[in-house]
Parts: structure tokens; C-alpha cells; sequence
């Protein structure tokens, strides 16, 4: 091959980092264009599908010097092989009024706190991050993704009965029963005869739906937070895996909540890197030992909302049942207490 | 007794005896061609047919397992008080048919003189379908008929009347063979220590690689132990599920203080609205507490109560769970929800929740 | 135990085979406590969870002349360990309307016509059949047996509109939506504005609900006929198995029908009896073989009602997958000149 | 350059650089503070904050790839129709900001002259997500660009219009690792037959414990051949799914003939009405037809046609099948239904229709 096509012998790729959620000034773009001209083919991906703006082509000796000048610019290099890899945020915060909290500081914060793992690579093998602002989940995180955050709330949504009734005189009562009402996947919704909704918070399960049909009748609750889910891949080996629910919900508005998102994060990594075997992804990892063992490594409580129902085989070792229920009340007790306060 | 006499009867290989000589003439008449019908109160059913026949069915509670005498009480209500024709239901209630809608109310009042309750027809808690436990099963981790004797005590009030959202289909099992089906509410055994073996009698009782080959964990392992062959159990392995008892009673499973007693809830045989489901796991390591397993049968009236306010009409327990969520059921049932409800078996990553859908 | 009862010692039971559906004469009733009564302890079980009378508790003695006694009433045992089993048939034809085959003649045709496996028992492991006339299946055949037979209907749902509007004016409109319209798995039903019912038959997958709630507005389509499921199982080593769709319809209403009906179940029999291996039952043997070797093995064509959704593996040697559209395309070919004439 | 100049540089780990320098101010100044959207036309979004600033986003198609004499040009586009600041989407189009409503019809217009479509908005066909097919990665079965470039060409009206009853994703793979995601439509290389072994380059390019570890179906054994420790595959055993290819070239499997596509329909990744889904096998063995790949492109035109016209507004493809039923999805646009759509692999059993729920 590469005596017929001497270019192909070194073509290589640079993977770069780029803005958060890929906001470019016109000016930006050229700078980057003018050093892929100085250093490289010239041709260049905005973005790769894990999220690097890929520089294509160039010299082995050519690595270096447009490393730098994209270094002095004020891009770093993503990743590649068994390491972190480059991570994506939605467009969020920036233009969206889905968005229930700040992707970009989220994705730099993870990122940045583990460049370690991105730059020196001793992983068993790659370990991705995706944030998207809710369920609609832009970014694909919680299938491509080995850690996905994703937007979510836990209080109300919000109804402005009058902007329902201005949606059901403009497109009439059978297509919002047929586009709303029907559409919700537990049955949350119902149309009255006074064509005002009426939301039963309590079997909504934050799909997002009803309030992307209604974008200005409804919008998503005030007490926000992320839900975590762990271990999406593509299909080597084993097929596809989604991520599943770890952690329903937690907050994440004020420095110590993206600490403590932060401390889980390295927590997970830590695990994986100690426990994953060579090419195995932590979503096999989980199948491997089983997501009891694997929560119970990483400090989360089981959470009903971790599972679509429990287990339906009665072939399990239950004489420890009474002290997990026992933990179960304690934190329910604790619970109650602080919210009574 | 002559030679020819003695020699022995040859069966007449009938097979399944055809129903229409036993059946009510009405209900032969319009075999194939009934067109609606409805419930005019708790456990009387009104059948109308296409020609305008109309036959009302009045169902009764019974023990399925009957002696004679019940039996023949059964009969004689039948010939003085109904047609003469009964059946039974798959959940082992009887049912008397009658075309003069007059011999319904006098037939209920004998019924529940003689003991035996008229309802679970429509949106009620119907019969308790269960096994042999220590009637006859040589295996039963505890009983069947008791069980199912305390819990409808307990429910009596809602087999009599149809004020469910939909229907509530109870099942017991007194082993994990779980000869029973799913239930809207399963009690079912959970053995929780591997077996204890009795080695003296492995050798001359059991077929030793059967026994091998029943374990779903490989935990199984022959041995030999004191000079005798035997069989020896890798406890890290073994789940307790008693498979290995059956064909080897000295594994020995249903110890009094090992054998413990779980609920499952959210199991659906019909195909109305969702697809048939399996129970689930909602509480397990209960007592096994003869004769009345109270602790049992009070979580099993907080899980029916809970349903009857909560969930809307026409979702059955299962539907109702899946519209609410799993932690609001723990909730509300004031049940806890710990590592065992998170599966660890085969195929386990489909029951978990591989989505950003979330119930608070 | 048998010295401490001795009466334990020999406390057989016999298993007698009811009249297809439970129906029974006071004086049927009486015929059998007598025979019971002279022979054995007296308790009978109307019925076993399979499907039998329960006779239980006799000496080895009593064994012989009690059968001989019930024979000659006109019964037969039922079946026992590695074997054909007793059957069940719901009361369907005799009093339901939702009824859509004649169960009665099902159940006897199958169970009769292979009496060898049941008395002389050859079977790698226990086989069962169930029979019930609607998807509400009131035997619960899917679950509870290797081979499940569900009517089922082709055409279109019967709507008495006028039989609608009164049930909509005496539920109200909202309580109509919330328990019909919003209920049907596949959002088949719409409520027009003039409270007439629209149904989308080509959505319907004929689950029974929207029947069930209006008896009197809705009933099954003419063009009616059977589902086979294969494969249920309760939990025994690798836990609860539901039978999965084989035969999506076929037409049980004349003679030739039920003869096809037969040859089915014999060469279903016949499979089992020849590749599942001990103890197995053939849920297991087609998890182990795969449903493409099953369904050719009993030669059925592949449909698309036998899966929730096809194969999202790509894991598969797909290079005869030409000539196995080809089969597909004369199919629908043949299918398309049969229904023009 | 003296002594310390030639010590190479240090980088300066920077890790994710800031957006805020590069963002549009309106958008900056309403971070986290948007009210609500709507689409005055195709290719066009316009959003509204809390605070009444509005900003209208014009999207148009890129190539993904691209020269930087492009990219210059979609540069200059934006300094003289837009603000000057722009952002792709994580489907490659390029976005144009502007406060202006008055901007954004003549940069439509400028952009769809230089040869960018505007659109790939709301329920449209937007860009077809690819990897680097023969451009720059080392195992590819076919291109990715060039698949995408004569599907596009196919779906052009579909991109520049929100006709479809929901949004439709498409992607492509050019091998069996899928670097893509899911798709409403996915378009991917099916390998049909076991690699075709380069036996005297393995044993000094493979590492062949590792290349045995990476076959799903453990087919692959080390032998010797023609006195070199090399590898064999057991042809009944092999799925040819390539996973042996990456980590040892001489497993060749992306030969020109054995190298097919496949059609895959129904994935989905959000979690709006109903949960992610796997996109699930339409179509296999489609000649892999470069440059235009014509059967490929008549097909997936096909099934688009078939959900424009069939689904119901808000249904993504895979919420439209389940509906309608495969059988009518099969109907319907004259594909197959054969063996090889019934699952075989692990978890086979929960793809099964375990109810009976049937479509006609
Ligand atoms: C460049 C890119 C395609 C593109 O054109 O965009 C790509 C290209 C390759 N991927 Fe990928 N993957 C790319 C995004 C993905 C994604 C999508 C994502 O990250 O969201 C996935 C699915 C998610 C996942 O991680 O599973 C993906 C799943 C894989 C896998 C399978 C991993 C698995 O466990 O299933 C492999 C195989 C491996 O890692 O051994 C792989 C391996 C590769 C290799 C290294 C092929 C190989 O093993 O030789 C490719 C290098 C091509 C090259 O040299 O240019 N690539 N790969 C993407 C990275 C660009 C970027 O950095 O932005
Ligand atoms: C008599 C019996 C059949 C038999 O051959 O013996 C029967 C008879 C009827 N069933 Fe049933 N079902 C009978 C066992 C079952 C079973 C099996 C079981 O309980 O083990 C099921 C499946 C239960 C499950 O899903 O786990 C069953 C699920 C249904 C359903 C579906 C309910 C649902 O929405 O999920 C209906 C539809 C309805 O409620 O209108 C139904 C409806 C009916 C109707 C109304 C049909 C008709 O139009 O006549 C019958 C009157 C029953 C009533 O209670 O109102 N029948 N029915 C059985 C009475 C059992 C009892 O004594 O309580
Ligand atoms: C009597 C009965 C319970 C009852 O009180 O109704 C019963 C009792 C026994 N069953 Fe059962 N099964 C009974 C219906 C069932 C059903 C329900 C059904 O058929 O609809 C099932 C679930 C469906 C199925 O077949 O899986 C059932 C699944 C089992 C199994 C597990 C089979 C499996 O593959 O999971 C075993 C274990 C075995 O066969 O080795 C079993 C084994 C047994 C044994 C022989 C226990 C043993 O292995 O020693 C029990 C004999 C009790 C006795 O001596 O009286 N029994 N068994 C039922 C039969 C009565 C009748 O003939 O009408
Ligand atoms: C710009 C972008 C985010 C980004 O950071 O780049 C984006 C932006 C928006 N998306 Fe998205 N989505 C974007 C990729 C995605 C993806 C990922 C992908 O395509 O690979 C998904 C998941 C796709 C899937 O399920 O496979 C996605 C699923 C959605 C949905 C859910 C649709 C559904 O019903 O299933 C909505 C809700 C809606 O349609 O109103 C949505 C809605 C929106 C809204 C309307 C949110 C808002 O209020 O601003 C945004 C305007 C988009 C529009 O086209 O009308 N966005 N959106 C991405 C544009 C991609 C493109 O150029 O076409
Ligand atoms: S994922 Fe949600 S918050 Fe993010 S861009 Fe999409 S719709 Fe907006
Ligand atoms: S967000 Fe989804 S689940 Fe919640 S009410 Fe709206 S449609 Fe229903
Ligand atoms: S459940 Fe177990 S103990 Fe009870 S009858 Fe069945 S096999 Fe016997
Ligand atoms: S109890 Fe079950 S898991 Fe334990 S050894 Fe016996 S068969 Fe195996
Ligand atoms: S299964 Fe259907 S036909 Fe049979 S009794 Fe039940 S409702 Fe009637
Ligand atoms: S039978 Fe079931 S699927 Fe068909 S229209 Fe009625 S509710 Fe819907
Ligand atoms: S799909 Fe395969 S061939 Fe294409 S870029 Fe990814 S690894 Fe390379
Ligand atoms: S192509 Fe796949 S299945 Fe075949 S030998 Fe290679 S890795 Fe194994």
C-alpha cells in the first residue's frame, strides 16, 4: 500500500479538544485552517464522532510543530486507545430552554480533573464521558457513553393552562389527545373537558414529550438536578450496550455538588481500572460481576429507579435480606428528617 | 370367578370424556354463539346468546381440595337451588347455572348459609390458586391449603365484592419448583441456606450425576465423605433454589428455620392492554409461621389495600406499578427495596433501566 | 415418617382426566365421591393445577379398582412425570362471547389422538398442552404450557357506534379516553369529537381490552381462527419461560383443520422426542438450537409476528440471505393469487 | 536556537478549552436562561429568553471533512451575512447565529449558493452521521463519505424540508465496530464470509493470544500452517463479524466480494414517549456499489417513503413499526422477512413475541 500511495505511509490523524458544545468565532476557524495548510493535508473534521476536531494527514515530523501552534492557540490534544477519550456536551445552556444544568462546566470539569488518564494512557481500555441538558438526550450519551450525565428534574412540570388552551384551539382536541395525551408513556396526562392538562407528576417519568410538543404551555420543573447512567459501547464482543441508571438523581448547581460529581467520577475510573479486564468495557465489567457488587463498589445505594423492575428469579441467597431492608429504612428515616427540617 | 375373570380389566382408554352430556342444556344450546354480557352484582355473571337465551352463573368460593360430604352438599345445592349443572372455574370456584333469574338470590343465600362465599367474578381478589404443600407433595417447604386458608381470611371481604381496579389474582407455592402460575400477588418459598446433606443416605438414595446435572449454578459436585460416595455443595455458589431435593431428598433444602417465605407482585397471564409478565420481587425472608403466617398475610393486605386507592380502573397491579414506579410502590407499601430486587441472573441487563425515564 | 403415619405409607393419587371445560352433573358429582368414598380417603380436588381431578389418597390396593370404577363412569387417568400431560380448555364456546374457536373439540383432538405418550410415557420430559378461546387466555396457556393454542381474529374489530355513544354518555368522555382510548397498546383507537369510535385495524394487535371494557359496543372480527405459542415453563433451573409465537394464525373451524391442528402437534411431539435432551423441556431445546432451527425443523416459515423485533446483533453468516428472501417473495406471491380468486 | 530552545516544549495541558470567548454574546448573555423555540421555516430555529433577547439559528449541511479552502468560505460567510460566530452541531451542520431577523433570509440565500443546504431542523432527514471510511481508517469494508454523498444526494429534499412525521437520524459504519450510533436508519458494512488467512504474515504481525480473545464466538484456535505458527478458524462457528481483522490485518474479512451492507431500521437514542432503542436488521447483503451505491440508496429511499406516508406525527420509525407491526413494515416496503431476521444471539429468547399480541 504504501509503496503505490508514498503519501498514505504517514498520515496521521490529530485528535484536538474543542469548545464545549463547538462554538467557533469566524476567526478561530481560520487560525486552525492556517496551521492544517502549514502542517498537515488540509483537510479537517468538524467533529469526529467522539467529539475531536480531527486534523487529517500529516508527516510523522510534522506532528510536533502543529501540535504547538494548536497548543499556543489554546487547544489540547483528545484521546485515543485504551485512555479517556474526548467527551461531548449539547448545545445546553447556550440556546436551549430544555437545559437543566451548566453542560459546559460539567464536561470541562470531569474532563479537565483526569487529563492523566487522557494524555498517558494506562487504562485497560477506553473510558468515555457525554453530557446532554435532558432526556432527549442530544449528544447520544447514554449509548455512547461509558459514564452519561444526563438533565433532569424532580418537582412538577410547570403548566400555563392558558398557552394549553391557545395549543388545543390551534390543532384541536383529537390531535393533542392523539400527539399528547396517547403519546405519554404512563399515561400522565389528561385532556379536560375545559381543554386544560392535567399532569399526574407522579407516573411522569421525565421523557420530555409532552414539553417538546407544548415548548411554551410546559416546561420542565425548578428543582433540578443529573441523573448518571453507566455503561453504553458500540458492539465488539458482546453487542451493543446501553448505559443503565446509577444514580437517579443528584444535584448539581453549586461548587460542591460538581465536587462531588467530580469525586464520583474518579471513583468510577478507579474502579474500572482496577477491576475492568484488558479490552473490556465497564458496561461488561457490570454484566461480568453483577450491578449489586459493582454499586456497592462505588458507594451508591440500590435505587429502584436503577432498574425497569426487580428481579424476577427467585434463584438468589436472601438470608442477609432483613439488614439491606434495615439500611433501606435507616436512610428513608434519614431522608424524611432532613426534608422535615 | 372364573379363569377369564380374573384376568385383569382392560381399560377403556376414553382419554378426555366429552363435556355436553354434563353440560347445561342452555349453555349446549348456544355453544359458540353467546354475544355479551355483564355482572348485575359481586359473583353472579348474566350470559346473553345471539337468539336472546340468557343463563346467570353464580360463583362460589370452595377449598379445591374437598371431602365427600362437601361434595355432596355442592350436589344437593345444585339440584335444589340451581339446574342440576355446575362446573368449576381454572381457579377452582364452582359455578351454578340458572336460566330463571328468580333462583339467584335464594341460591346465594343458601350458598353463604352453607359457608361457601359468593364473589370472585369482575375486579375482585378471586380464589388463591395453590398446590399440594403438606397434603400430598413429598417435597414442600411448607404448606399450600393453610396459607391460602389464612390470606383469604384476610381477603374475604374483597373476594365478595368487585372493588379492585381490576383484577386480583393471588398464588402460593410451597417449594421453588413453583408449581402455581404468576399472580397479580405471588407467596412463594425461598429456601436461604444451601442444603444440608445427609451423607449416610446419598450413596443408596440418589443418582448421583441426575443430581449433578440439576444444579443451575454447577454448584453440585460428587464427593466422598465419611468412605461413602456423596455429594459435596460449593456454598459460595449455591443459590438455595432447591432444585437439587427432588431427585435427592437427603439435600436437605426445607429446613424449618431455612425455609422462608417471599412475596412477588406485578405477574400477568392475560394479553389485555400489555404482554404477559413475570412477578417480581417486592419482600423476601419472611417466617414461615404456621398456622396463620401472620407476617405474611399483613404485608399482603398493605400491598392490596395500597393498589385498591392508588391505581386507576382497568390497570392491574403490575400495570399500576409500571405507571407509578417501583419506589413509589416500596413507598406506599412502606416495603424496602435492597441489592436482592436488583437481578443477578441470566439476562439481568434487561431488567434494568437503560433509559433516562426516572419516577421521583 | 412412615412409622410415625402410618397411613402415609401408601397415600396415592390418582389423577383423572374432568370433561373438557369442568362441566359436571350433581349427579356426576355424586358418582365420583361414592367411588372415592368406598376406595380411598374421601378428598377429591376439583382440580389440580394442571388440569386433573384430583383423587387423593388411596392404598396400593385400592389403586386398580378404584380406576377400574371411575373407567367404567367414562374417565381416564391423566399423565404422570416424563409424559403427555393433562390439558386444560377455558369454559369459552359453552358461555363466553369473546370465544373464537371450539375449544372443547381442540383440547379433546390433541389429547386423544396422542393417549400413547400420555399412559405409556416416552417423552424426554413432561409436555403440555392448553387451550384458550381469547388473548384474555383464562387457562394462562402461554405460560403454563409447551404448546399454548389462543384464538385470534384477521379482520376488522365490530363497532355498534350507536352502542358507543351510549356507553361515552353514560361513562362521560374523559373516563372513555383514560380507560379505552389511552389504554390500547398501540394507540389503535381514536374518540372522535362525535363520540363515535375510530379503530385502527392495521394497528390492532388483538389484545382483547378495548372488547373487554365495551362487551356490548365492540366485538371480535368474523374472520377468526388460532395462535400457537411454544415453549412456557415455570422456574425449574433456568427459571420461567413464556412461550413465543410460532404459529401467528391458521384456521380452526372445519374438519381438515383440526387434522392440521394434529399433524402439528405430532410433529411438534415427535421433534421434542427426538432433540431435547433429559429433563429438558422445549423451551429450553429451542433456547439452545435457536428459533430458526426450531420453526425449520417443524417446518414454519419464518413470519414477523414470531419476534418483538428482529435481530439487533449483526453477529450472523448472512451470505444465503438472497435465497431465503426468494422463499419469502414466492410466499407472498402464492398468498396474493390465492386471495384474488 | 540556543541550548534551551531546542528542549522540545512543554505542552500546556489545557483540557477542554472555554467556549465563552467563541459564543455568540446573545447567547452568552442568556446562558442557562432560554424561555422557548420555534421554526419560522425549515433549516431555521428561532429561541426567545426569559429576558425577551431572541436569536435566530440558520443550520445548513457541511461535509463534515472538509479542505480548509472550505471552511475559509463558510468563515467569510459568516463575518459578512451572520455575527461572526458560528457552531456545529453533533451532526456536523454548521450554525449561524444572528440577532437580526432581517440577516437571515440573505444568508440562506448565500449559503445555499455556495452549494450548503440549509435545513436538517425539527422532523426533517438531517446529516448522515459517518466515520472515516476509506479515508482514513486502517480496516475498513467500504467508504463513509462517498455512502453518505449518494444518499444525500437521494434524501436532499428531505433535508431541506420538515415533512417527515419526526426527526430522522441516519449513520453509516464501515466496518462491523460500528463507530457510529444508533439510527432510525442505519446503513452498515455485514461481512458474509470467515476471514480468508494471510498465514505467513501472522506470526510476526499478530499477537495471537489477544486476536483469540476477540472472537465473540471462541472460533479462532492457534495452529500451524505451512510450518508457521499462524491461526484457524472454525468455519461453522464463525459469524464473520471482523473483530478478529483490527488487532491482526492477515485475518482478512473485508474482501471486495465478501464485504455486503446491511440495513438496520428503528433505533433511536433519546428518551422522549418511549425508551432508547437498538436499531434492529431491515436488509442484508446489498452489493457494497461504490461510487453510488444504488441499491443501497433505492432502499433506504424506499423506507423513508413508506414512513412519510404511513407514520403518525411524532413517531420516530422505530415507534412506527412497533404500531404497525413488522409484518406491515415488511409489506410495506416490499422487503423480506426471512430466517436470519430471528435473533440467534445471546438474549435471543427477550426479542421473541412471548404474548399474543399479533399484527394482520
Ligand atoms: C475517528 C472515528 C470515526 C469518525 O470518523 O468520527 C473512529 C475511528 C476508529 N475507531 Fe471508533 N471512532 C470514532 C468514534 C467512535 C464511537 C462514537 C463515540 O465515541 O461516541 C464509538 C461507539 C462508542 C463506543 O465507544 O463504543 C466507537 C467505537 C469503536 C470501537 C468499539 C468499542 C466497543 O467496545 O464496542 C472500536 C474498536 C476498539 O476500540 O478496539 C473503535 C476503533 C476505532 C479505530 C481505532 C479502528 C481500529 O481499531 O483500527 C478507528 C480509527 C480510525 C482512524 O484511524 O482514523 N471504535 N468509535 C471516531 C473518533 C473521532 C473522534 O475522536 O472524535
Ligand atoms: C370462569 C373463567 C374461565 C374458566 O374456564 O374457568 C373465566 C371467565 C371469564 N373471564 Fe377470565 N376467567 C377465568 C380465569 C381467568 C384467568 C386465569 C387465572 O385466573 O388463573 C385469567 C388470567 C389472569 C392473569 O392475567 O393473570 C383471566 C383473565 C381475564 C381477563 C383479562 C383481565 C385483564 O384486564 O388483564 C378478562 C377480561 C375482563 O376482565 O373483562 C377476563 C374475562 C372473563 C369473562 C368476563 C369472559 C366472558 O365474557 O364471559 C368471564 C367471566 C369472568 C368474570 O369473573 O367476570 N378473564 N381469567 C375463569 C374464572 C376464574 C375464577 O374463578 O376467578
Ligand atoms: C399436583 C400439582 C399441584 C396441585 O396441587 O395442583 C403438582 C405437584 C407436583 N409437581 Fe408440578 N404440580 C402441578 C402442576 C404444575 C404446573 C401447572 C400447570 O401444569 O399448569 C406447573 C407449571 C407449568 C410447567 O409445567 O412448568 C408445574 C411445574 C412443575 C415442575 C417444574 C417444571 C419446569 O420445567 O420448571 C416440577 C419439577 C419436575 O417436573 O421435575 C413439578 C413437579 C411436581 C411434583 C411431582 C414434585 C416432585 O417433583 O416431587 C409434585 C407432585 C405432588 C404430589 O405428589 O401430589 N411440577 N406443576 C399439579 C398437578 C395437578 C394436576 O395434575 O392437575
Ligand atoms: C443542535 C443539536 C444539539 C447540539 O448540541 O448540536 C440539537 C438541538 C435541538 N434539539 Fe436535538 N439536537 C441535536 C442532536 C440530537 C440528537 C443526536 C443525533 O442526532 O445524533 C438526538 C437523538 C436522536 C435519536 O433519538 O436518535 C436529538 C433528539 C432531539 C429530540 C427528541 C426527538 C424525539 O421525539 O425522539 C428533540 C425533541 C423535539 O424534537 O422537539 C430535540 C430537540 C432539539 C431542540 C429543538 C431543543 C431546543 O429547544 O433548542 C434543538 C433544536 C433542534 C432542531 O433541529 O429543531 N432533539 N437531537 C443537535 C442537532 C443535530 C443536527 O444537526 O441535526
Ligand atoms: S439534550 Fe436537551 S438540553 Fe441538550 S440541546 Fe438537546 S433538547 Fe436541549
Ligand atoms: S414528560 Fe413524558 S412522562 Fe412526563 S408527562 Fe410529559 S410525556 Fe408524560
Ligand atoms: S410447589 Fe413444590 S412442594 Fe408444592 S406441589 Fe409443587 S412441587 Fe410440591
Ligand atoms: S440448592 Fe440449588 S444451587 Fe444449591 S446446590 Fe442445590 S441445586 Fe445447586
Ligand atoms: S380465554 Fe377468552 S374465550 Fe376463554 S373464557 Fe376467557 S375470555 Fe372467554
Ligand atoms: S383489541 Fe387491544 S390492540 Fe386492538 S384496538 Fe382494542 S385495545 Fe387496541
Ligand atoms: S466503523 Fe470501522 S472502518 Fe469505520 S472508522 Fe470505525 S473502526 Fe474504522
Ligand atoms: S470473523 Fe468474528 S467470528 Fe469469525 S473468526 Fe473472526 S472474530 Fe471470530
Amino acid at each position: 500500500m504504501a509503496a503505490k500511495y508514498p503519501a498514505s505511509k504517514e498520515f496521521h490523524t490529530l485528535r484536538v479538544m474543542p469548545p464545549a458544545g463547538y462554538h467557533y468565532t469566524t476567526d478561530l476557524l481560520r487560525s486552525m485552517a492556517d496551521i492544517w495548510e502549514e502542517h498537515g493535508s488540509g483537510l479537517i473534521a468538524f467533529h469526529g464522532q467522539s467529539g475531536d476536531i480531527m486534523f487529517q494527514g500529516c508527516a510523522s515530523d510534522k506532528v510536533q510543530p502543529a501540535f504547538d501552534a494548536l497548543n499556543e492557540l489554546g487547544f489540547d490534544l483528545g484521546g485515543a486507545g485504551p485512555a479517556l477519550r474526548t467527551a461531548m456536551s449539547c448545545v445546553g445552556h447556550a440556546r436551549c430552554e430544555q437545559s437543566m444544568y451548566d453542560e459546559v462546566r460539567a464536561h470541562r470539569t470531569m474532563i479537565n480533573a483526569f487529563l492523566d488518564e487522557m494524555h498517558r494512557p494506562s487504562l485497560p481500555y477506553k473510558f468515555k464521558f457525554k453530557f446532554s441538558g435532558c432526556a432527549n438526550d442530544c449528544v447520544n450519551a447514554i449509548h455512547r457513553a461509558d459514564f452519561a450525565v444526563i438533565g433532569t428534574w424532580r418537582d412538577d412540570i410547570k403548566i400555563d393552562q392558558e398557552k394549553v388552551k391557545e395549543h388545543v384551539a390551534k390543532v384541536g382536541r383529537k390531535y393533542t389527545i392523539d400527539t399528547v395525551v396517547s403519546m405519554c408513556p404512563t399515561r400522565a396526562i389528561s385532556l379536560n373537558d375545559d381543554d386544560t392538562l392535567e399532569i399526574d407528576n407522579q407516573s411522569c417519568v421525565r421523557c420530555m414529550h409532552c414539553i417538546n410538543v407544548m415548548t411554551k404551555a410546559l416546561s420542565v420543573g425548578d428543582d433540578r438536578g443529573v441523573s448518571i447512567l453507566i455503561g453504553g459501547k458500540r458492539s465488539l464482543k458482546v453487542g451493543d450496550l446501553m448505559g443503565t441508571m446509577v444514580v437517579p438523581f443528584m444535584k448539581l448547581e453549586s461548587d460542591e455538588d460538581f465536587e462531588k460529581l467530580e469525586e464520583f467520577g474518579s471513583t468510577v475510573i478507579e474502579f474500572f481500572a482496577d477491576n475492568a479486564l484488558e479490552h473490556e468495557r465497564i458496561g461488561e465489567t457490570i454484566d461480568r460481576i453483577g450491578l449489586p457488587a459493582f454499586i456497592e463498589a462505588v458507594g451508591i445505594e440500590p435505587d429502584p429507579n436503577m432498574v425497569q423492575h426487580p428481579r424476577t428469579s427467585s434463584y438468589v441467597r436472601t438470608d442477609d435480606f432483613d439488614e439491606e431492608a434495615a439500611k433501606w429504612f435507616e436512610r428513608k428515616a434519614a431522608e424524611a428528617q432532613i426534608s422535615a427540617e | 370367578m372364573n379363569q377369564q375373570a380374573e384376568k385383569p380389566r382392560m381399560p377403556d382408554e376414553v382419554g378426555v370424556p366429552d363435556p355436553f352430556p354434563y353440560m347445561h342444556p342452555t349453555l349446549k344450546a348456544n355453544y359458540g354463539n353467546w354475544d355479551w354480557h355483564d355482572r348485575p352484582r359481586p359473583g353472579v355473571l348474566h350470559h346473553v346468546s345471539k337468539s336472546g337465551d340468557e343463563v346467570w352463573t353464580v360463583r362460589a368460593g370452595t377449598q379445591r381440595q374437598m371431602d365427600v360430604f362437601t361434595i355432596r352438599k355442592l350436589a344437593d345445592i345444585g339440584d335444589e337451588f340451581a339446574d342440576g349443572f355446575v362446573r368449576f372455574t381454572t381457579r377452582s370456584n364452582i359455578e351454578y347455572m340458572v336460566t330463571d333469574e328468580s333462583k339467584v338470590a335464594p341460591l346465594i343465600a343458601k350458598l353463604e348459609s352453607e359457608g361457601f362465599p359468593v364473589g370472585g367474578t369482575g375486579a375482585s381478589v378471586s380464589m388463591i390458586s395453590h398446590t399440594q404443600g403438606w397434603l400430598h407433595c413429598d417435597i414442600p417447604g411448607t404448606d399450600a391449603s393453610g396459607v391460602v386458608k389464612s390470606l383469604m381470611d384476610v381477603l374475604y371481604d374483597e373476594f365478595v365484592q368487585e372493588k379492585m381496579p381490576n383484577r386480583v389474582r393471588v398464588t402460593t407455592s410451597c417449594c421453588q419448583i413453583n408449581c402455581g402460575g404468576q399472580g397479580d400477588i405471588a407467596v412463594n418459598v425461598q429456601y436461604t441456606k444451601p442444603p444440608r446433606i445427609n451423607h449416610d443416605l446419598v450413596a443408596n438414595v440418589c443418582e448421583r450425576p441426575a443430581v449433578v446435572a440439576r444444579c443451575p449454578v454447577a454448584a453440585i459436585r460428587p464427593a466422598m465423605v465419611n468412605g461413602k460416595p456423596s455429594l459435596e455443595v460449593d456454598e459460595k455458589k449455591c443459590v438455595a433454589c432447591g432444585a437439587c431435593y427432588p431427585p435427592c431428598p437427603p439435600m436437605q433444602i426445607n429446613g424449618k428455620d431455612e425455609t422462608r417465605i417471599a412475596i412477588w407482585v406485578g405477574g400477568k397471564h392475560s394479553n389485555a392492554r400489555t404482554k404477559p409478565t413475570f412477578h417480581k420481587l417486592a419482600v423476601a425472608n419472611l417466617p414461615n409461621n404456621p398456622p396463620h403466617w401472620p407476617e405474611v398475610a399483613d404485608i399482603v393486605r398493605r400491598i392490596v389495600q395500597t393498589y385498591k386507592t392508588d391505581a386507576k380502573h382497568w390497570e392491574r397491579m403490575g400495570e399500576w406499578i409500571d405507571r407509578i414506579g417501583w419506589n413509589r410502590f416500596f413507598e406506599k407499601t412502606g416495603l424496602a427495596f435492597t441489592k436482592h430486587h436488583l437481578d443477578t441472573w441470566t439476562g439481568a441487563r434487561k431488567t434494568m433501566n437503560m433509559s433516562a425515564h426516572v419516577h421521583f
